[in-house]
């Protein structure tokens, strides 16, 4: 720089660095913050907690109709399940549902897979007694609203489920009729799902994704049906 | 340091009323852009962002003048986006408690009212170099304006794309929808349009004024 | 004294002119056009011929009233705007509800065209945007395909006369584009079907042979560069026939790549848009690579089974820097092109 | 519970802000260059909002743009017209006391009075016509009226009057020199107010033939030279008028000037000319208003 | 033999030849005007100083004004008779220039006046420049720079190969190709003298393909002593830029902002060269040139020997125009410039006048212009390979050092391609021309 | 934990979701320094390299967080870190190379404010991506940023030279062309395996 210009020209000398008034400033400011934000997530946390387990629970009504209770269950790795509180995550979780008499009325499936425009995931609900799939709810999606989101919405759409067939093979091992994406109006069997049109990927990839996700769950939960029997969901 | 101009201080009301339009945040000095374009697909949405950030600017606006005295030059900026950042993480859990539905359909966009250009800018621009009341009448004025913008791009936004108004049905189930006007792209067509609009008022405005000039 | 009284006239050289001119350029591509656009009247019946109608008529329209509320001379006359007019239509379904035709109209126009400044400044290609707009508002509409052919000329599918704003109403099934039906469906359309025409699709994107002719004519009058649709077809029968010989199940060759979709019409009349499009020769080859490998990767791995419009529209927005890059070498210079 | 989370909070928090502090004062202390502390000055003054609306990257290049001078403060859309006006008081270079220069025309060959040779057919504009045989006007060295200084003042202190000869306000004109650059006739000069005594023509031909072409041109007839000896020379066939003698120049070099190509610009009833230049001329055609 | 050479350049265009009405006419000797005007300025570089008075009396041929400097030429009076005034004459670019006015005598027998003979055998280069200079030989190609000065080959440059130039590419113009026809002994008595002055070995006569006879006359007329070669090229314009022939006959390429010399070469007119083989063995000075007069309007068309001085109103009223003539430009349509005034005389750079009539006229300026539409015609036909529809872009914002810096504007030598092509009728050109002008005017030192 | 390819991760953050065109995040800096092709692509390239920069530490300060169980530091902690961290690198640049400095440092304090870089580190960890996957999902938002800008960029200069209606010049025009971008971008929507 051509400094002996610039400090001809203007007489002040820039101040000098002073450590302390830094360091006040920065630490108090920051650990003010931290106990105001420390205090507002001590008053508003249950609160919170409680709105995740709700809306958590409405899904699982909503997929199970006739649920009145919901309990969490985490797959071991024995291929067992074992109960788990209902505000626990992961990918291992599914969750029953259990009627006014807390009889069982089907398990709560979530999965997720690439839709239009990004992962869209669903949460599935499953009848023992009828081998089907009740309904689906989209807990997350990026879709085109008004297209995508048509599998929300869509009452064709909609009515695939609670009929759709998802039986097991004589040997219990494997599903019989892997769950299949058809055109709309083209549906002929009761395990395929009808598409909508101009939602047709979206659909199509929500059929895919049940596809891979039952064909990798119902094995594993109807063999261990006697896990979910006792109600001993914290509800 | 820098020589002061205390003699021409505006009014308190001017100092709330620039910020709804001579110093409009969104169509006159198109600051804050992101949350303006991305939580503005309805008009719902649109007020709640507005409501959030002019929260916070209000909030940091306060805290920032009161404590401009004792912060140093060179840690200016982490200060103040340290404060910024508390507030808007406590609007965040506000909102999910209130509502978790809201708080979604607001998704990132409210912890990244931190970095909204508005807030900082405001805090750097006038809070740091103002008393609290000025602030806080700034950060009112401002906040205000942020949220009239942000309802305008909403309301357009919602009408078009959805064929209602505050989840107001208004035309009917026949009506079709412009998928366009809630994808992004609609987001940036409709600020444009505002702009466009504006544009074109104030240089018939302009216009006018000259016209009357030379006539008198 | 003075024996001419006459004053002369004095203009700047040169004083000859080649005599080429853009309106004649413009009333040549719509002579180009005109077989597609019959052949599109004869196949989709008075479907395409409302559309067609449609959406020349609200592009002059919005042009005309456009420059009038600008203070403008109207530009109307120059042709330009009829060509942008009929592509746009010829790349719409043909049962579009009119309401929707003309709101794509305004926007080809309107938003693609006039506010960049009009005939010649318009970074995309203004039909194009008319298009995309409307597939971005009403994607439904736009992936809605009349079965083909249709039984009656006089037909007018109800989904046509919607009332403005309102959803239209299908009255048949509709049916798929090769392209959907090979994307979703693994149905492979018969490659003669195609070359003549006789399947669904954009009003006029489906005879692949007239809008052959139609290129070759402007590119014999030199009034579309060759290089354009040469490159794109080569790059995307290239890329498909690599993809084919790979995993032929997956993959469909180039000849269904080639002669499905908007492919032709896009490359031969729309890449050639010369506003939005590279002027250098070696830079409009490399456009002509761009819209092809991007049309291929659209389609192939995409979530849409067509790509041409995105394809044209993206390589638009490349068109100046590969005019900043690519800069005829100067005589008596050693450099090719110069950094600006 | 509780106080487990605010000992986490204020541990983590203060663990964070003390590391980052620490960090910043080492750097502050060991990075820091040396600059021209004006840039810091400005950059206060500026909203900080690092926006890039004023072209550059942020607000410090701004400042450090503002201090070079290459910019003015308008150009910042954020910050309130005060602001403006506070950076330019605070940067402010003295302007200096001259007198008012204001720019002059040295044609009077208006479309009245002056005929063209041929007809140019081309871009509206002088710069262009002039290459053009000249522009086809009869004078070679007149005014070929087609706005390209009405167009280069950016201060709108020149109109054109309609006989297509431009007319200078000179409350305006801040003499800019624009117009002098834009001129490919080189008509116009920036001239001291005071100077009343004005040659509105640049015509080196000699003799009564020119005034075919234009009737106001200067025939070289030397009688304003005689009239006023020392102060007016002829010099390539136009009177040269030296102005450091200013104060001694008065309207009587004028009278008798035939064709009225030397004018006296009087500050309220503009060009005055001589007793001799014909009625026709006296009418004048220098300071029309415009229409 | 090779009618259709091969050898070109790159680009170009292919303009309507139109050479058809005055190629096949011989050269026919123009009448003396009344009134003759030497203007002191006919070449590039400093006007000569006259060396005459008023009311003086002059013999045909005698020196009326002398070089000043190295880069400026002596003037020669085109007629006897009496000098009547010095004073200013309008010029073809507008401006007035000093002239000597001279009034032939009416009876005289206008013998021309002999000088000091320079022999291309004997003399050494210093004397063939100094004649060349002497005899006020500039280029008569058009471009009118002195020819001596192009002879002086400076230190450490070195000449192999001259190019006569007789492509003659603008439309209308058939001067060089009745000189090559009617004079070819001139240009092979001119050649020795250039090729002693500048040192080549070889000289290569470059003759478009639509003057077949010329190329013939020519190859029949090579004395044996001296390698001369003559190449028929394809027809294009502008193949006669001096640079674009050197391309097409050699394949070098001339720097941006560089010479032919900077690649060893020299390019002189035919009519040039026949003029110093006519002058010099004779120590004349210049006094007449070939000219075409042509066009639509022109009633009495052909190629005449034209006294230097005479008026072009003479001219005109000579040959005969139509009634409805407006546009009269010296030079081919391509290039040549738009005359304003009848007063202005023939001078040594004159190539050709071309008048065109109302009917002519309105066909071009009945195109509306538009913007451009970046079509690339104007790529394609650049034979600089400059970008003129950015180049035009940017003027039209006057943006005038990025078309310099980034655009090489100061390459383009005008030739009017681009805007020959042009669909949108943008007068490509004259903007250019605005560009340069304001670009020199802001370089030039204040 | 989440299995997403890198490469899929890096075309999604580039492409599909582009962070100005798609998610709205860096529109100031993307309105303001798209107006020069120079200016652009360096602007790309400071906030690609920040980008990258503040990924590592997102991705340092979440797995601190995640063992002390204080989820709700994490905003005022990741901001907090990449604002001193923006600051320190361009003292750093400016005290090194002052070219450097000049070339790419003056568009770091543009940055601190930029929702991009804050976003990005927000949406790594909501996505739950690995220290590899963060360092992707940074590329590919720092080149589609940097796509995103240059291509805008070369549109506005070829748009200087139009005939542009006086109303439409500014923000506006700038505007209209990043919807037009976006919806070019809507071509890559779904793009997969
Ligand atoms: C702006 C836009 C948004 C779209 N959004 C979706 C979407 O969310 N879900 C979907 O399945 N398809 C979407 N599409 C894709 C088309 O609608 C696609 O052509 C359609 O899914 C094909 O269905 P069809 O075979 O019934 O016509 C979208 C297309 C566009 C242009
Ligand atoms: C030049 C041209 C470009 C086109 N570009 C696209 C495009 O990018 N995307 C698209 O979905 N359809 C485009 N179309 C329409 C398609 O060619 C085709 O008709 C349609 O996409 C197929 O329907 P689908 O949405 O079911 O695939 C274009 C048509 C033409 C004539
Ligand atoms: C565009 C253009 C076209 C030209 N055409 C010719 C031509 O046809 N014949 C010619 O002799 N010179 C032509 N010239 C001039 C030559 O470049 C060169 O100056 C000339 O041949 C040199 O010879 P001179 O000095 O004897 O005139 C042309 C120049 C330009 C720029
Ligand atoms: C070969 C050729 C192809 C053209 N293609 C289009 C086109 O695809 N879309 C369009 O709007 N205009 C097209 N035009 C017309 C013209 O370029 C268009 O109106 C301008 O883009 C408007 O500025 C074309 C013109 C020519 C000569
Ligand atoms: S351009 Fe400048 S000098 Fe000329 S009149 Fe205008 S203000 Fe005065
Ligand atoms: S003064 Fe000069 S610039 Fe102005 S109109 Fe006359 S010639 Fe043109
Ligand atoms: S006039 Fe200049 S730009 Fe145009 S073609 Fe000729 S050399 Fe090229
Ligand atoms: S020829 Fe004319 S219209 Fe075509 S690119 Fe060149 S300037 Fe533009
Ligand atoms: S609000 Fe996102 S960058 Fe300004």
């Amino acid at each position: 720089m051509n400094d002996k210009n610039a400090t001809a020209n203007s007489p002040k000398i820039p101040p000098k660095i002073k450590a302390w008034p830094m360091y006040r400033a920065v630490v108090g400011v920051g650990v003010a913050c931290g106990l105001a934000i420390v205090s507002v997530f001590e008053l508003t946390g249950p609160v919170i907690q409680q709105n995740k387990i709700e809306l958590r629970q409405k899904a699982i009504f909503e997929v199970l109709p006739g649920a009145m209770t919901s309990a969490a269950f985490r797959l071991t790795g024995d291929d067992r399940f074992e109960p788990t509180s209902s505000d626990s995550e992961g990918s291992d979780l599914v969750f029953a549902g259990f009627d006014d008499d807390s009889r069982l009325v089907g398990l709560a499936i979530e999965t997720q897979g690439m839709g239009y425009q990004d992962v869209v995931r669903i949460l599935y609900g499953y009848s023992f007694e009828t081998e089907t799939i009740l309904g689906i709810s989209v807990l997350e999606s990026r879709e085109t609203p008004g297209l995508g989101d048509r599998i929300e919405t869509d009452e064709d759409f909609l009515g695939n489920f609670g009929i759709l067939d998802v039986s097991l093979s004589p040997s219990g091992n494997e599903v019989a009729h892997p769950i299949e994406f058809v055109k709309p109006g083209k549906k002929t069997d009761p395990w395929q799902i009808d598409g909508i049109s101009g939602a047709t990927i979206t659909s199509r990839a929500t059929a895919n994704m049940l596809r891979a996700s039952t064909v990798w769950w119902i094995p594993r939960v109807r063999a261990q049906r006697e896990d979910f029997e006792e109600p001993n969901g914290e509800e | 340091m820098v020589p002061n101009n205390k003699h021409a201080l505006p009014s308190g009301t001017d100092e709330f009323l620039k910020g709804f339009w001579k110093q409009n945040p969104v169509f006159v000095q198109v600051l804050g852009m992101c949350p303006v374009l991305a939580v503005s697909n309805t008009a719902e949405n649109a007020l709640a962002m507005g409501l959030a950030t002019s929260f916070v600017l209000l909030m940091s606006n306060i805290v920032v003048s009161s404590i401009r005295g004792f912060v140093p030059k060179q840690v200016r900026i982490v200060t103040f986006i340290l404060v910024i950042a508390t507030f808007v993480t406590i609007v965040d859990y506000l909102i999910q408690a209130i509502s978790l539905e809201l708080h979604k359909a607001l998704g990132a966009f409210i912890s990244l009212i931190v970095v909204n250009c508005l807030i900082l800018g405001r805090a750097e621009a006038f809070a740091s170099k103002n008393g609290v009341l000025r602030s806080i009448l700034d950060g009112l004025g401002m906040g205000v304006g942020f949220t009239i913008a942000l309802l305008c791009l909403g309301a357009v936004r919602e009408i078009f794309g959805y064929g209602s108004l505050f989840g107001l049905e208004l035309f009917g189930q026949h009506y079709q929808k412009w998928v366009v006007m809630v994808l992004p792209a609609g987001g940036f067509f409709t600020l444009a349009g505002w702009l466009l609009l504006f544009n074109w008022y104030e240089t018939a405005r302009a216009r006018r004024k000259t016209l009357k000039e030379a006539v008198a | 004294m003075r024996q001419w009284a006459k004053t002369l006239e004095i203009r700047s050289s040169p004083h000859i002119a080649s005599g080429k001119s853009v309106d004649d350029i413009m009333l040549n591509v719509v002579l180009a056009l005109l077989p597609v656009t019959g052949f599109a009247i004869y196949a989709f019946g008075l479907a395409a011929l409302i559309t067609l109608t449609a959406a020349v008529v609200s592009c002059l329209v919005t042009e005309h009233v456009l420059c009038r509320l600008t203070g403008r001379n109207s530009s109307v006359g120059d042709w330009s705007v009829v060509v942008t007019g009929l592509l746009y239509g010829l790349t719409l379904p043909p049962g579009l509800a009119i309401w929707m035709v003309v709101v794509g109209g305004i926007m080809a126009v309107g938003l693609g065209k006039f506010l960049f400044g009009g005939l010649g400044y318009n970074p995309f290609n203004p039909a194009l945007v008319g298009r995309a707009m409307l597939q971005a508002a009403f994607p439904v509409a736009m992936t809605t395909w009349p079965a083909m052919p249709v039984d009656k000329f006089t037909q007018v599918p109800s989904s046509t006369l919607a009332w403005p704003f309102t959803e239209p109403v299908y009255d048949s099934i509709s049916g798929a584009t090769p392209l959907a039906g090979w994307k979703f469906d693994r149905v492979m359309t018969e490659p003669a079907d195609l070359l003549m025409g006789y399947v669904s699709g954009s009003t006029g994107e489906t005879c692949a042979l007239l809008i052959l002719l139609g290129g070759v004519y402007l590119a014999m009058r030199k009034m579309m560069s060759w290089r354009i649709p040469t490159a794109i077809l080569l790059t995307v029968a290239i890329c498909s026939g690599l993809l084919q010989l790979n995993d032929p199940t997956k993959y469909a060759g180039p000849l269904f790549m080639l002669f499905s979709g908007g492919l032709m019409l896009g490359a031969v009349f729309m890449a050639t848009d010369m506003v939005a499009s590279p002027m250098t020769h070696l830079g409009s080859v490399l456009y002509g690579i761009l819209i092809g490998l991007l049309v291929v990767v659209i389609r192939v791995w995409g979530g849409m089974p067509e790509g041409v419009m995105y394809a044209i529209l993206l390589s638009n927005a490349v068109s100046p820097h590969i005019d900043n890059w690519i800069q005829p070498r100067v005589y008596g210079t050693k450099k090719r092109g110069q950094t600006p | 519970m509780s106080s487990i989370l605010v000992l986490t909070a204020v541990v983590t928090i203060g663990g964070l802000t003390l590391t980052l502090a620490s960090l910043l004062v080492v750097a502050n202390h060991w990075l820091h260059v040396e600059e021209d502390p004006r840039i810091d000055a400005v950059e206060d003054m500026l909203p900080h909002t690092n926006c890039g609306s004023c072209g550059f990257p942020g607000c410090r290049p701004f400042a450090e743009a503002l201090v070079s001078g290459a910019v003015l403060p308008g150009k910042c859309t954020v910050s309130p017209p005060e602001e403006h006006t506070r950076i330019a008081a605070y940067l402010g270079v003295d302007v200096g006391a001259e007198e008012k220069r204001i720019a002059r025309l040295a044609c009077a060959g208006g479309s009245n009075v002056s005929r063209n040779h041929a007809r140019y057919v081309g871009l509206e504009s002088c710069a262009a016509a002039a290459l053009v045989a000249g522009g086809g006007k009869g004078c070679f060295w007149g005014c070929l009226g087609l706005d390209d200084c009405e167009v280069a003042c950016t201060f709108d202190a020149i109109t054109m009057n309609r006989h297509h000869l431009p007319v200078v306000d000179e409350d305006l004109c801040t003499a800019c020199g624009d117009c002098v650059t834009a001129c490919p006739k080189d008509l116009f000069s920036l001239q001291a107010q005071s100077h009343r005594l004005w040659v509105a023509c640049r015509s080196q031909e000699e003799g009564d033939e020119i005034l075919e072409d234009c009737q106001v041109a200067c025939t070289a007839c030397a009688r304003c030279a005689m009239d006023a000896p020392g102060e007016i020379e002829m010099r390539g066939n136009l009177p040269v008028i030296d102005y450091t003698k200013n104060r001694f120049l008065s309207a009587e070099a004028t009278q008798r000037c035939p064709t009225g190509a030397i004018v006296w610009l009087d500050a309220k009833k503009g060009a005055l000319k001589g007793r001799a230049a014909r009625k026709i001329i006296r009418q004048g055609s220098m300071k029309e208003a415009p229409t | 033999m090779n009618l259709f050479g091969t050898k070109t350049f790159a680009h170009g265009i292919h303009p309507p030849e139109s050479k058809d009405d005055t190629s096949g006419l011989p050269i026919r000797q123009f009448p003396f005007a009344p009134s003759l005007v030497v203007p002191l300025s006919q070449h590039i570089g400093k006007p000569a100083i006259a060396v005459v008075r008023e009311g003086q009396e002059v013999t045909r041929g005698q020196c009326i004004a002398k070089p000043d400097g190295f880069i400026s030429v002596a003037m020669h009076a085109p007629a006897s008779g009496t000098v009547r005034r010095i004073g200013l004459t309008p010029s073809i670019t507008g401006k007035m220039v000093p002239g000597i006015f001279i009034e032939p005598f009416p009876a005289s027998t206008q013998e021309i006046l002999e000088g000091t003979a320079c022999d291309a055998s004997t003399a050494d280069t210093q004397e063939i420049v100094a004649a060349v200079q002497q005899s006020g030989v500039v280029g008569l190609g058009g471009a009118g720079f002195p020819t001596h000065a192009k002879l002086q080959i400076p230190e450490g440059k070195f000449v192999d190969i001259l190019v006569i130039n007789g492509a003659e590419c603008e439309p209308f113009l058939t001067t060089d190709h009745r000189v090559m026809l009617e004079h070819a002994e001139d240009v092979m008595a001119g050649i020795p003298y250039l090729m002693k002055a500048t040192g080549a070995s070889k000289t290569i006569i470059a003759v478009e393909a639509n003057k077949p006879d010329a190329a013939e006359t020519l190859r029949a007329a090579i004395p044996q002593d001296l390698e001369i070669e003559v190449e028929v090229l394809p027809v294009k314009y502008p193949q006669g830029a001096e640079k674009l022939l050197i391309s097409a006959l050699l394949g070098r390429e001339i720097p941006s902002g560089g010479l032919p010399l900077d690649v060893h070469t020299l390019c002189v007119n035919v009519g040039t060269t026949a003029e110093i083989g006519q002058l010099l063995p004779h120590g004349k000075g210049i006094q007449e040139r070939v000219i075409t007069i042509g066009g639509p309007a022109v009633k009495n068309k052909g190629n005449y020997r034209i006294q230097i001085g005479t008026p072009l109103r003479f001219v005109l009223e000579t040959v005969g125009v139509e009634e409805d003539i407006t546009r009269v430009f010296l030079g081919g349509p391509m290039m040549g410039q738009a005359v304003s005034s009848m007063d202005i005389p023939i001078t040594k750079g004159t190539t050709g006048v071309i008048a065109f009539s109302a009917r002519e006229t309105g066909f071009l300026d009945g195109h509306k212009q538009y913007p451009c539409i970046r079509c690339g015609y104007c790529l394609e036909a650049c034979p600089i390979f400059l970008n003129p529809s950015q180049l035009g872009l940017l003027a039209e914002q006057d943006q005038h050092e990025r078309m310099v810096d980034d655009f090489h504007l100061m390459d383009c030598f005008e030739c009017g391609c681009c805007t020959f092509v042009c669909p949108s009728h943008i007068p490509l050109v004259q903007q250019f021309r605005i560009a340069k002008a304001a670009v020199r005017r802001m370089k030039a030192p204040v | 934990m989440n299995d997403d390819s890198l490469w899929s991760i890096f075309i999604n953050a580039c492409l599909i979701n582009n962070f100005v065109l798609a998610y709205f995040l860096g529109i100031c800096p993307f309105l303001g320094v798209s107006g020069k092709l120079g200016t652009a692509t360096r602007m790309g390239g400071a906030v690609t390299f920040v980008m990258l920069v503040s990924s590592m530490c997102a991705y340092g300060i979440q797995v601190l967080l995640v063992q002390i169980d204080a989820p709700y530091l994490k905003l005022i902690s990741f901001i907090a870190v990449i604002a001193s961290t923006v600051q320190l690198v361009e003292m750093f640049i400016k005290k090194v190379s002052p070219v450097l400095f000049r070339a790419l440092g003056i568009f770091l304090p543009l940055i601190t404010t930029n929702c991009a870089i804050l976003g990005l580190a927000l949406f790594q960890t909501n996505k739950g991506y690995g220290f590899m996957q963060s360092i992707a999902y940074a590329l590919g938002a720092g080149l589609g940023f940097t796509l995103a800008l240059v291509l805008m960029a070369g549109l506005r200069e070829k748009l200087e030279l139009a005939k542009t209606p006086d109303i439409v010049k500014g923000t506006a025009i700038t505007l209209m062309l990043a919807g037009l971008l976006s919806i070019c971008f809507m071509g890559f929507a779904g793009l997969s395996n």
